[in-house]
């Protein structure tokens, strides 16, 4: 933790970064997102097991890039974000300064995107051993439970939008839901509207969803949707060989296509 | 009691399957009336939400048919579709819905006799199955 | 607040017979929007369209809808009333409710109540379609000839007389073709070379051609008007500029047993060598395969002797990039693989030859000079046997079509026979006579009758050296399929026209199709046969399908007239169903965010980058726009677009919607 | 290699010695026969010309009872019977309702697993597996392969060789020690279908046959076929009265050659059952030079007892 300041102080210091992104005490003992602009108060940066929070939602929000040039506390599932959005041209190279750290809180220092790939490229990508048994659990369900099991969890969705809000690839400025010309979701939170809502959003997160997590945590009434998009990052991963965030350079599941992609339930 | 005719909505693409059905009229080939035409230019530009919408609208099963492999008038619009298809269709098995009521399919400008055995089987298939009932259903839940 | 009219066509009986148009129009009239709706017999007839027309001054219709036959068949018919009648053609819609409709269901309400929906979609559609424009996109007035046969050469010359460049390429290193290689020609037997080479010399001489020989199509990608093609010129291991053509280096040349190609292999030529006296250009190039130097490092002697020290052995391929803005195939054929005859001991027996090798024997330039002389012994055959259909019209060979040319040269080249070796004898073993042109039957006739061919009607199983001669065994099916055994001294076979080698390729880099025996597809068999589906490149000569000169020639010509027609304006317009990126009030802009997802989506790479910027030049955002003259409207980067920023003219989201909702 | 086996009406009459013979080389050439139980005629030559579904049918369940034997590949030396099994399965897989209704004919549901092979590609893969060390005595002879017309038509059914100028046989009499000459007559028709009906035709085309192998040089003419050489061998006599010469040139089936070189007995190849006498009286000058290389040192003659 005293390693993680002190980097974050120089930071400050030289002004390569006006602002880092970091965790600080939360309430109720939670970790919460902090904005570290003096090197002093880079005392107020914690780093242990409660932060999980995907920072790197916040390096597109207007609010904070009005902050000035930001260095950013990222774990894993950041540096693959940071990657994906490259990818998808929002971020370029030193745009961010990183401050990487390690599965077992170590600092890495990773001054650019190749550095991050190859940082990346070197740490297991699976789910973890419970992520991976929910996921069968579901899977091996008949699928009448599975429909069942679904729409009672979505039963619950306010349409409140906070998986959207926490999710770093919900960057559109004006999402889908939000259009009314036509108007291709129900306003009202009823059943058929809430599994459209999750299925659109799912398949917008196929082969770009990093896997933070965050969507489920953000969840008000605690729809696991981290399992729709872990899912389909499954799919592409068998189907086409992809994995999001590994890469700067797009590479996109569904802007590309192997002529012999499967077809056996084509006619 | 009569026997129930299920709702089929078809998305197609104008070059191949649209020009397939044409064909299949001009060869005076008869089938199942259950079918609802939409013509696309392509399949490459059939986004996943019409087939969810067509649903909502009642349709009991949907066909989404384009160009075989190789032979898009646009070169390479239906391998994107493909694998879109590959991933929507797990992902709605996944959340339990019944893919057994979306259909897809290759048919050529050429197969006028292909597109009414393609509408036929869907139109029994999806008869077996019975109203989809429990996405109907859905749009209650919550108001009531 | 939309004033839609709805027109009911009953296809005479077509749609009437199963559909109740009068019950359509009924049910549509009540539709919201709808103000006008009739039913009427043939609504593409001038009564028809004339409703159409009236309807639209006096209803003041915003939108049109007719209910009929394919939009295939006659979009275009109903967009031109409209727009005749002042309604922007985009406005205007149909309803198949004859293909998808009447002709595929029983007459029953069902029947009936499908059509009305299929012309409700449509009537919601149309409530949202947006007036369109033609698109006009810049010409580029060069054309791209590929292929230096009579075809192109004929294709070339009309565009260059036109006022036009052209770039004609060349994959041997003379133009010329087949036509070059042949003796003479039907029906009028004059010399072909006497009529070929002032337009070969017309070619390299003409102030609007850039003749590349030796040189091959790369790469190609744009669109009509706007091609941008890479030509390999491939090395010839010889300065053009400085060659004189005076061919020291072919006498000095130590490799002199190499089988002629223009000879087709009745001849030898040298490892440098041009490939024949009226070549054009008249410069040499050196086969790498067969050269000392490049096949074992020493040698040079044509270096040594060249006057002009014209030669290059480091002289590398040569990339040159060009625009053009239409392209001719002229691509031409080839001729069966020798291999595929082994019941007639093609390449067994030195004296069982194919046709193009029977031209080379006739030709005054020939390896003979024109003397018929057997190639195993160089003795004049007294008796010679013409195979036609050498695997046309043979399905076990593969090949079932008609190779068209083979019925006219079998009886000119047992003509020709006859006229220089009087006392021998000439058979044509035949199972048809298809002559089919200007002056051919009389032809043949003149080859029966005046010069004394036997022609034989039945298929020969079999050809086998015995005692020096060679047996054909075949049928005469005119004498009740009497066993006919012929000793020949030499035997010609018609073998199949074949697409040439290097067709499928060329066909995949140019976007065109091509049918199951590799000829290149016309975009119509019969009312578009000299255009590919591909706009702007178009077709002449055998790539098409086998041909002889003068329908290569004409073709070659439509072709030309294709090309200038096209070049005629300075700017051509296109269908204005493209994608559109939205735009929209600061501080948005767009919805597009810029993640170009649909730039590697679009199969045309017709996605660009644009920059937003204040008034001050400050950068706000960038997003992506669509190059409406390389867009074709194919909407797979509206389905990728997560923030349905772009969007298809023509077939929007809001329009396609309604459609579903329609149902 | 292991295969079911065929035999069919002619190997167990008039061509027993094909049989005897292909028995007699088998377990020298490694291939293990297992006949098919309660097999029947084919229908050849005569069904169909009369009755396509009976013609179909009988081959059929000759497939059938193999099928329930569990044999995927049948062995069928005689190439009229190889032709009608072949042509059956072809035609059955072609058009599922004809199957489903010889299923019922013959009682058996014949799903087409099983299949034929004739003895050219049988023979051609056992030699494959390089098994030149076991001809201990070269066949060392010009020969002229001959292929009749069924072992190799109808090209899009059997699949097999270049229909119109073969070489498997040829390849085969290689490896053996023999010297295949260049010939027009490969798969010329023998007359077969009217060997009993018109003997004068037969005489007439068969002659043709003939005459083109000794012309050629040829010292024995190799057949495949029981038809061929019923008509060769049996009819030689009548030709020779045709021509008005001798010929008296032996006519092998292949697996005799086969035998002969492999070191076995005359008889047990059943030679002695030949009209002709398979002898070679020495070698002089054949009429034409044929192409095959210099013979090796030994001296031709009688085949060694």
């Amino acid at each position: 933790m005293d390693a993680l300041r002190k980097k974050a102080r120089e930071l400050l210091e030289s002004g390569d970064s006006e602002v880092i992104i970091g965790y600080g005490e939360g309430s109720g003992n939670r970790a919460r997102a902090i904005f570290v602009q003096k090197p002093e108060e880079t005392e107020r940066l914690i780093l242990d097991d409660r932060c999980e929070q995907n920072l790197a939602v916040y390096l597109l929000k207007r609010e904070v890039k009005s902050l000035g040039k930001p260095a950013i506390v990222a774990r894993l599932p950041v540096l693959r974000t940071i990657l994906q959005l490259a990818a998808e041209n929002q971020l370029s190279d030193g745009d961010v300064a990183v401050i990487g750290i390690s599965p077992d809180g170590e600092l890495v220092d990773l001054p650019d995107f190749k550095a991050i790939e190859e940082y990346v490229d070197s740490l297991p990508l699976e789910l973890s051993p419970e992520e991976q048994e929910q996921l069968e659990k579901i899977k091996n369900m008949s699928i009448e439970d599975r429909w069942r099991f679904w729409t009672d969890e979505f039963s619950r969705c306010l349409k409140c939008y906070a998986c959207r809000a926490s999710c770093p690839f919900c960057y559109c400025s004006t999402c889908v839901v939000e259009r009314n010309i036509p108007q291709w979701i129900p306003v009202a939170p009823h059943g058929q509207g809430n599994l459209e809502w999750h299925v659109v959003r799912a398949m917008h997160l196929a082969g770009r969803c990093v896997n933070c997590g965050d969507c489920a945590r953000a969840c008000p009434v605690d729809i696991p949707l981290n399992l729709l998009t872990q899912k389909l990052d499954e799919e592409v991963f068998s189907n086409f060989g992809l994995k999001a965030g590994t890469t700067s350079e797009l590479n996109y599941a569904l802007s590309t296509f192997k002529p012999d992609d499967q077809e056996n339930f084509i006619r | 009691m009569a026997e129930f005719e299920p709702k089929i909505i078809a998305f197609v693409c104008n070059w191949c399957t649209y020009a397939g059905a044409d064909l299949t009229g001009t060869s005076r080939i008869k089938y199942a009336t259950n079918v609802r035409m939409i013509r696309l230019p392509c399949t490459g530009r059939i986004d996943f939400m019409l087939l969810l919408k067509a649903f909502a609208q009642g349709a009991d099963g949907v066909i989404v048919s384009g160009c075989h492999p190789g032979d898009c008038h646009y070169t390479a619009g239906n391998y994107h579709a493909r694998r879109r298809w590959i991933l929507f269709r797990s992902l709605l098995d996944f959340v339990g819905f019944d893919t057994r009521r979306v259909h897809f399919a290759w048919v050529s400008a050429a197969e006028g006799a292909k597109w009414a055995q393609v509408v036929n089987s869907v139109v029994n298939e999806v008869r077996e199955l019975g109203p989809f009932e429990d996405y109907q259903k859905l749009a209650r839940v919550g108001v009531e | 607040m939309s004033r839609i009219g709805v027109f009911i066509c009953h296809c005479g009986e077509n749609i009437a017979a199963t559909v109740d148009p009068v019950k359509v129009a009924e049910t549509m009239s009540r539709v919201p929007g709808v103000v006008h709706a009739v039913d009427y017999k043939y609504m593409c007839s001038d009564p028809g369209q004339n409703l159409i027309i009236e309807a639209i001054k006096e209803k003041g219709l915003t939108g049109v809808v007719v209910a009929a036959c394919s939009p295939r068949m006659h979009e275009p018919t109903f967009r031109k009333v409209c727009a005749e009648s002042g309604l922007n053609p985009f406005l205007c819609e149909m309803a198949n409710i004859r293909e998808h409709c009447s002709w595929v269901h029983e007459k029953s309400d069902i029947t009936t109540d499908k059509a009305i929906d299929l012309v409700r979609v449509i009537v919601e559609k149309v409530k949202r379609n947006a007036p369109l424009y033609d698109i006009k996109v810049p010409v580029t007035k060069t054309a791209l000839v590929i292929g230096g046969g009579i075809a192109g050469i004929q294709a070339s010359l009309d565009i260059a007389n036109a006022g036009h460049k052209v770039i004609l390429v060349e994959r041997d290193p003379s133009i010329g073709g087949h036509m070059i290689q042949l003796s003479e020609t039907f029906p009028t037997l004059d010399c072909s070379q006497c009529i070929m080479t002032p337009r070969m010399v017309e070619v390299a001489q003409h102030p609007n051609i850039t003749l590349y020989t030796y040189s091959e199509v790369e790469e190609l990608d744009g669109f009509i008007g706007n091609f941008k093609v890479k030509i390999r010129k491939k090395a010839r291991s010889v300065d053009e500029n400085l060659c004189t053509g005076c061919g020291v280096c072919m006498q000095k040349c130590p490799r002199k047993k190499i089988p002629s190609e223009y000879e087709a292999g009745m001849g030898m030529r040298t490892a440098i060598y041009i490939p024949f006296a009226q070549a054009v250009p008249n410069k040499p190039v050196i086969d790498k395969d067969n050269c000392l130097y490049y096949l074992k490092g020493k040698c040079k002697i044509c270096e040594k002797n060249c006057p002009a020290e014209a030669i290059r052995f480091d002289q590398e391929d040569e990339i040159i990039e060009a625009d053009v803005g239409a392209i001719v195939c002229a691509t031409g054929f080839d001729v069966l693989g020798t291999d595929s005859f082994p019941e007639y001991g093609y390449g067994k027996y030195k004296d069982v030859i194919t046709g193009l090798q029977f031209e080379r024997l006739a030709s005054a330039s020939g390896p003979t000079l024109g003397e018929i002389r057997r190639p195993s012994d160089g003795k004049e055959p007294e008796t010679i046997v013409f195979i036609a259909c050498a695997g046309s019209r043979d399905p076990a060979k593969g090949i079932e079509y008609c190779s068209k040319i083979c019925c006219m040269y079998t009886a000119k080249h047992a003509m020709l026979y006859k006229h220089k070796i009087h006392h021998g004898k000439a058979y044509v073993c035949y199972m048809d006579i298809r002559a089919g042109g200007k002056m051919y039957e009389e032809f043949v006739r003149r080859a029966i009758e005046e010069d004394g061919v036997n022609y034989i009607r039945g298929r020969v199983s079999r050809v086998y050296e015995q005692d020096g001669k060679l047996i054909v065994k075949g049928v005469d099916t005119l004498l009740g399929s009497q066993p006919v055994e012929i000793e020949a001294d030499m035997v010609v076979l018609a073998t199949a026209a074949v697409a040439n080698t290097g067709a499928e390729d060329l066909a995949k880099k140019l976007r065109v199709s091509y049918d199951a025996y590799n000829f290149l597809a016309e975009a119509h068999p019969k009312l578009r046969p000299v255009e590919t589906n591909t706009a702007g490149i178009f077709l002449a000569g055998a790539c098409q399908a086998p041909k002889d000169i003068p329908e290569a020639v004409a073709q070659a010509s439509g072709a030309a007239s294709k090309v200038s027609a096209l070049f005629s304006g300075d700017e051509l317009s296109r269908e204005p169903v493209i994608a559109v990126v939205n735009r929209c009030p600061p501080p948005v802009f767009s919805t597009c965010e810029g993640c170009f997802i649909c730039e590697q989506a679009c199969p045309y790479q017709a996605i660009e980058r644009e920059e937003i910027k204040t008034r001050d030049g400050k950068l706000i955002k960038v997003v992506a726009k669509v190059n409406e003259g390389i867009c074709q409207g194919c909407g797979t980067c509206v389905a990728v677009c997560r923030a349905k920023a772009i969007d298809l003219q023509g077939f929007s989201n809001e329009q396609v919607y309604a459609e579903v909702m329609a149902l | 290699m292991k295969l079911g086996y065929y035999p069919g009406c002619s190997l167990r009459g008039t061509a027993r010695e094909f049989d005897e013979s292909l028995l007699a080389i088998a377990p020298g050439i490694g291939l293990e026969l297992e006949e098919i139980p309660d097999w029947n005629c084919c229908g050849a030559s005569a069904a169909h010309n009369l009755n396509r579904e009976l013609s179909l049918a009988l081959p059929a369940r000759v497939l059938a009872l193999a099928e329930k034997a569990g044999m995927e590949e049948v062995l069928v030396p005689c190439s009229m019977c190889f032709n009608r099994l072949a042509v059956t399965r072809h035609e059955l897989l072609e058009d599922e309702e004809l199957r489903k209704r010889v299923s019922d004919i013959i009682k058996m549901d014949y799903q087409g697993t099983a299949r034929a092979l004739n003895i050219l590609e049988t023979l051609g893969k056992l030699f494959d597996e390089g098994i030149e060390d076991k001809f201990v005595k070269p066949f060392d002879h010009e020969v002229a392969c001959y292929y009749g017309c069924l072992i190799v038509r109808p090209p899009k059914i059997v699949q097999f060789d270049r229909y119109e100028d073969p070489q498997s046989m040829d390849e085969l009499m290689k490896k053996i020690g023999a010297h295949p000459i260049d010939w027009a007559f490969k798969v010329e028709c023998c007359g077969a279908g009217l060997s009993i009906s018109r003997t004068d035709l037969v005489a007439k085309l068969s002659g043709k046959i003939i005459e083109d192998a000794v012309h050629r040089g040829a010292e024995a003419i190799i057949v495949a076929c029981p038809m061929c050489h019923a008509n060769l061998d049996m009819r030689q006599e009548k030709v020779e009265k045709l021509k008005g010469k001798k010929y008296s040139i032996p006519v092998l089936y292949l697996t005799q050659a086969i035998g002969l070189a492999l070191g076995l007995e005359k008889k047990k190849l059943s030679l002695h059952r030949h009209m002709v006498p398979v002898v070679f009286p020495p070698r002089e000058k054949p009429a034409i030079e044929s192409k095959s290389k210099t013979k090796t040192g030994k001296v031709a003659g009688q085949v060694e007892e």
